[in-house]
């Protein structure tokens, strides 16, 4: 078993090792290709100028965003399983930051923004081409395509062209969204904590990014089929401000999925598995509200009046979230609990998600508190009866709010708080008169099914090829020990 | 020599501790431990998932006496660890063949 | 007593959820109606531009503040604590951080800003009307108040408002605000961690904040009676820049009344009660220390030189009163200790805050070690004397530094720094012969003795309604498991 | 030998404040003073407007850098060694963002950035003068010197002067630099953690940081000796972009030299030491990864396009260390561990900090890769053969990286990337034809050597003035307990 | 009365608990410790540095009990507690002189 | 058989553990206990608030050996946990009524 894996191992990692030396070494040549490539007609490139304070808080909102991966999720999740596997879901957290940032600047980026045809990016952006900054000739500058913002150098004819998406760099741009397509992935963690092997892990997050969170994130955000307004959008196309499709529907339903097929943990039912240390998954939970400030507030790709709207959404979307679940237990169990306010509040911020760019702050309140309620009755009741072992609840919290956020777009959206180049002045949700209702709803449904379908498949193989659940021996010493040879404290 | 193990409530150790120096006692040993007893446990409820916990957190006392000075020691726990409900504690007395002192080698009561 | 409890919980949650559902349903409603009320009189709103380096510099400043209470205070109280009452102090951090925010954007905020009425705020933004956005018709746009940014919408006449705060959306001025009305709630909590009532930990909190500290900030901040220069100013009104008396006197002093009228932990005084993880203490601290340069530097609103000035002070107030504290440990006790470097650090941070936009960053230095040796001399020989049981020394560290910074602005004051608008370019500190210390001495008699008498009544009150402490069992127990059901870490 | 070590403790915090207090009083005169001296020549000041974007970002990244100290590095250190010493390593952290904060403002910065001669700064910007701002008569505006921003009082003739530092206030360049003065020698701790004498550990870093880190920084980036293109520069000068060697090459073989001098641990080799706490160090490593952005996205001193490449490049160069030292572990070993992850991506961090404004953010992957690999082998191969005893791996790691990424940036720099008014629009690196890594070999070199040969003095001559190291005793003990009195967790 | 400590293998624990109360036995004291046997440890590795922990977790329940039961108990924690694998530990049987429970003062038998 | 327990010193473990490994013996249970006794512990001051701290944190062994071990064993854990200084601990000995291997059901000496 040892040396199957380790050779396996080692396939994987020179063969990553080998493929990346070689693109990027080739990188500049291509950059050359592409560029000559350009279609002649167009004849000067579209200069802009940076903002930088949009820069800054664009910049500033890519940070925090990773740092609701890790420390926050991180810690969030290794406080809820046992003290046996307490690293392995740090490490999840910590090398998913490694292996998704680099599949992203690889291919993930262009799969995702690259053009805007209908079903999947194109490759005009792979290995950061047309992000990163190039030195151009005066003869080829013609040939640039896109915004750019070009930094003239005094007595030397050739520029410095920086590619540019709106007011700040494309490179800007990149990083932020590239921020999602880490937390993303890493959120489906705890749908199979404390079981599955490292290696699969692994190779079902690159898999299920570029399959997955690219084509969803290219259909809604990248100009693709579901683009709100777009000529031929499916249901008119969708309004998902900063993830309620994109992150928490593609991620909640495929953990359902990885739930289901990798099976319960040994004594699942039978035995107590309390959180080990809620303080961490306290530390952990307010760590994602502040950075869920860079999520939502940073979709609005610019420090404006949008990202101070969707800002104070977010706000009262966690604390809503935070009342209503530490309320309901408070009624029905006679004590609130830390576990049910953190929770709540991630339930009150995952909901949100969507709708932040769209809906005016105040019914933020309403909006976390209902999906905080639903998430709540998702986790105790629904999950019981089925019996499923969906460990740290992902189904259950973020698949539930994304349904009942990105549904909630249809009712409250308004014209009063949408950047008027979206809603065009029309009314959007039902409570001002609007009707997008139905493209949410046929946007639920199609990040479902597809999450599902294609998440489905990819354990399926996986499962035939390499095996998804560490031996019952491992399972039963603990992961960190077992995947990682290391031991989480070592307090006597 | 006599060995006195007393299973007693965690904030109940400073007070026996505190009764035991007055008696003159100059050594003891402390272990946490987890009782199971009468005293039941309690529910705990996290998300979903209710759980029972059946151990209560517990101190072991360990002290080893000469022979004459069983009862003293025996009574001045029992006084100062008892609450009168449910789950103060039990003391187990057992025989001690040799006891020695690493420091200087000295055995049996010297050693204490 | 549970069903009490129980009946009791049900209560509060369901008048919150009614109360909150009517009102944010009906705010639309309200909006119009406000607007219809305005005075004709004002013929156009009047525009300005959102500087978006300010915005993105005060959006981050609200994270970072939101950051220091969770979770930074959170850690650095908790781990002063026994074990078993770890989570309860986090908890109430949490709880806090979701139960605040909610008051702040229903009442909270407009009773603070609304309007420059002397004694406490109108109700103009009442549910963030006039806060958010709206979507104006040009028949209505003349009705419009205040500053306001337009954003017009290609093709349709109608405008959407965003209300402004100088050149800031006025939403973000409220987010940054809204997040010193959770941390200063929050601060108190350490005077009575280990033995109050969750339930009426909540009610007063949410009392105080409207009761005791929205007075306070508009008094100094809103626009009401001790408003520096302002025209009828008690005392000429107060230079305090980022809640030297609004945040820490009002908490310290009202600490105090908490540990009196609650009384001593059991056990006080003849139990030892060492932190049970000074880890986490230091690991508090330290977040406090980074996010107080939101708290401090996020005061300037604006991204400008008094934001780095304020910085500057604030950092090196921070630096040192660690080592202030940890110093005179080393010289009167033999060994500088970590307690006593976190403690002179907060403490110094404490200090500073009323300064920080007033002074040199180069006075910093002296004024956090000042407020640092003053908290020593108060948390050790003061609290000594006296045997209150202020278990994490909230009046010893905010109250005695708030104190101490907010009378030396009357020191070291200068128009070197001093935004000129504000100073007129007159004299302010007594260094540079001004004479602004009479204000500042009766802002803190003033802030005191309001904080003292309001928290005073309201404590009895809920002492005889239901109660301020648990029972000795329960206290016993720890709260961890009386008040929330739950264990801290299960490290076994 | 308790008295003796209380005397001294006394002596050194005596000095500290009769000198400080004597300094900071006097700083208004010493102004007036500085600024008559100003040569008459100078007609006018040089206005200059603040970009609030620019000035918000390095704000932002000044909190960021100062949190890697604390808690990040703090964290990292204090979870690798055995939990007796975990307080001894946090409160170094934390003590030391107290000393090298007033250190920086008193004498620091001026030493690193007042004038352009060579070999060390002037003492122009002593005790923050021309930093801080100052209230100037128009009278004496002419004598201002350097570039300023005036802000004007209605109806006053003086004016508030702000000094400027490019398009950002002074004192922003102050604190972010100074942030760097924290974090440098913070580094160096974990050469020697869990045995040395705090008070010594103090002293050292004191004297360290002036007598090392001021003039190595002033040399490369304070126009000395060492500036890229400068005129009489050593080599043609160095490009560091963000501290290769100014941070990590100075810091990394200080350490080594630390660990000789002062020895190894008692029972090192034979005993086992593992880390007591891994998720502290991974957290640790995740808050580093975050703070970085500011670290290296904040060395473009502005919130440009270049901000926005090095932040690329930081956050490949991590994922790529992460992937590629847990790599070498799975194909070696067998098994990732976490703490190869967290490891690696540190080591890339490390490494990629001299390159990020130079080079593409593609090739940040392979720097990564790189950097974390050599520092693997250092690490594993070549520290177990020499067999001292650098606790933390402070060479291993920032030493190994520092040189091979400071040697990097001889091959991979590009104009495409770098600021056209460095690069002058000449080729950088050996890929595109430029020969600059003279200059970086030869830096390497100087610091190398400079820091060695300073560090082995003062090490020397500290060992006999107090000693360095605590007794036999106090080892075993653990330093929690004997040198600051405290106890790190108390979980029973 | 026999005291019974039982050094059994952590994820032991909830069997032999529930074990042992089918068979009646209404109390039992629980300890974590370390165990170094036959059983050998594992090798973790830090950055360079390899190191051997001989010691593995293990549980130590005790169970004072009337003579008469003493077979019974016994039976049942071994069958409980076997997986057949090195390491499934110990029991060690040794007499007690005495018992009190603290609450009521009760002695001997009565007290357990 | 005997039951030999051991309260050492936390830093003396592995020499101790590696001197009886090299007598032959196989197996021992170590726990983690707070010692009080002639070596006062110490006192810790955080922010007002003075602090006693009493108990020492130890490390209990324990070892059943054949009788004919006894001494050698004895004399090992004399020689390897010995500092000379106060605190270096006790060693107590009891008789052993039965020991059992749970793996294999072996009875006495066998079972260790
Ligand atoms: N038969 C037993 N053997 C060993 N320990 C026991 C036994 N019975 C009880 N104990 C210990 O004594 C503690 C108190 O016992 P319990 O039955 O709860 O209360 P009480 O002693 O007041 O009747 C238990 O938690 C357990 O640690
Ligand atoms: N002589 C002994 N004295 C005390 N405890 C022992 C002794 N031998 C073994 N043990 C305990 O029993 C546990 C299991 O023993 P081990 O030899 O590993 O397996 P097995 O019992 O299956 O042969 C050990 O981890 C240790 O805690
Ligand atoms: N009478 C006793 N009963 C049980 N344990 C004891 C007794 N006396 C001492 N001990 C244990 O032995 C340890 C060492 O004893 P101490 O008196 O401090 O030093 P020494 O053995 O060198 O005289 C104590 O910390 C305690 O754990």
């Amino acid at each position: 078993m040892k040396p199957r894996r380790r050779i396996l191992g080692l396939g994987i990692f020179l063969l990553l090792v080998v493929t990346l030396s070689g693109w990027v070494l080739n990188s500049s040549a291509v950059a050359a290709d592409a560029m000559a490539a350009f279609d002649d007609s167009i004849a000067a490139p579209h200069e802009v100028d940076i903002d930088t304070g949009d820069n800054a808080w664009i910049l500033t909102s890519s940070a925090l965003v990773l740092m609701m991966t890790g420390p926050g999720l991180a810690l969030f999740y290794c406080g809820l399983v046992r003290k046996k596997n307490v690293l392995s879901v740090m490490m999840q957290c910590i090398f998913l930051m490694g292996v998704m940032a680099v599949v992203w600047a690889v291919l993930g980026y262009t799969l995702a923004f690259g053009g805007e045809e209908p079903w999947i990016g194109n490759l005009d952006y792979l290995l950061l081409n047309g992000v990163q900054g190039q030195w151009v000739e005066p003869s080829q500058l013609s040939q640039v395509q896109g915004d750019v913002h070009l930094i003239h150098c005094r007595g030397v004819d050739a520029v410095q062209v920086v590619p540019m998406a709106g007011s700040i760099p494309r490179l800007t741009h990149m990083l932020f969204q590239g921020m999602f397509f880490i937390i993303t992935p890493a959120l489906i963690c705890g749908a199979f904590a404390e079981r599955m092997k490292f290696s699969a892990m692994v190779l079902f997050m690159m898999l299920w990014g570029l399959l997955v969170y690219c084509p969803l994130c290219h259909w809604i955000w990248g100009g693709g089929c579901l683009t709100f307004g777009g000529e031929g959008a499916i249901a008119g196309g969708t309004l998902d401000f900063a993830g309620g499709a994109v992150v928490h529907i593609s991620s909640g339903v495929s953990a359902l999925i990885c739930a289901l097929l990798i099976g319960k943990r040994l004594g699942f039912g039978s035995e107590p598995m309390p959180p080990h240390n809620m303080t961490y998954t306290a530390i952990g939970a307010a760590l994602l509200w502040v950075g869920w400030f860079g999520f939502n507030g940073g979709s609005a790709l610019a420090a404006n009046s949008l990202a101070a709207s969707a800002f104070a959404v977010t706000h009262f979307g966690a604390a809503a979230g935070a009342i209503a679940w530490a309320g309901w237990e408070w009624i029905l169990r006679g004590k609130p609990s830390v576990l049910g306010a953190c929770s709540g509040l991630v339930a009150g911020l995952a909901g949100v998600t969507a709708t932040t760019g769209y809906v005016q702050p105040i019914h933020g309140i309403l909006i976390g508190a209902l999906c905080a309620s639903a998430c709540y009755y998702a986790c105790t009741v629904v999950k019981n009866k089925f019996g499923y072992d969906d460990s740290l609840d992902v189904f259950g919290v973020h698949g539930v709010s994304g349904i009942v956020g990105m549904t909630l777009v249809g009712v409250f959206a308004t014209r009063a708080v949408t950047d008027p180049a979206v809603s065009g002045g029309q009314p959007l949700g039902l409570i001002e008169g609007g009707s997008i209702i139905t493209g949410q709803l046929a946007t639920v449904a199609i990040a479902s099914v597809f999450s599902i379908a294609v998440t489905f498949v990819l354990l399926r193989i996986l499962d035939t090829l390499i095996g998804l659940r560490v031996s019952e021996k491992e399972e039963i010493e603990g992961l960190d020990f077992s995947e990682h040879g290391e031991e989480g404290y070592i307090l006597l | 020599m006599k060995k006195i193990e007393a299973i007693i409530r965690h904030f109940k150790l400073e007070d026996v501790k505190n009764a035991l120096t007055e008696q003159g006692v100059q050594g003891m040993t402390v272990t946490e431990v987890r009782g199971f007893g009468r005293q039941k446990g309690h529910t705990e409820m996290y998300r979903g998932a209710e759980y029972q916990v059946d151990f209560v957190p517990k101190i072991k006392i360990e002290v080893v006496v000469p022979e004459q000075r069983l009862q003293t020691v025996l009574d001045t726990i029992i006084q100062s660890a008892r609450t009168g409900e449910v789950g103060d504690g039990k003391i187990f007395v057992s025989d001690l063949a040799q006891s020695v002192r690493i420091r200087t080698g000295e055995l049996g009561p010297e050693a204490l």
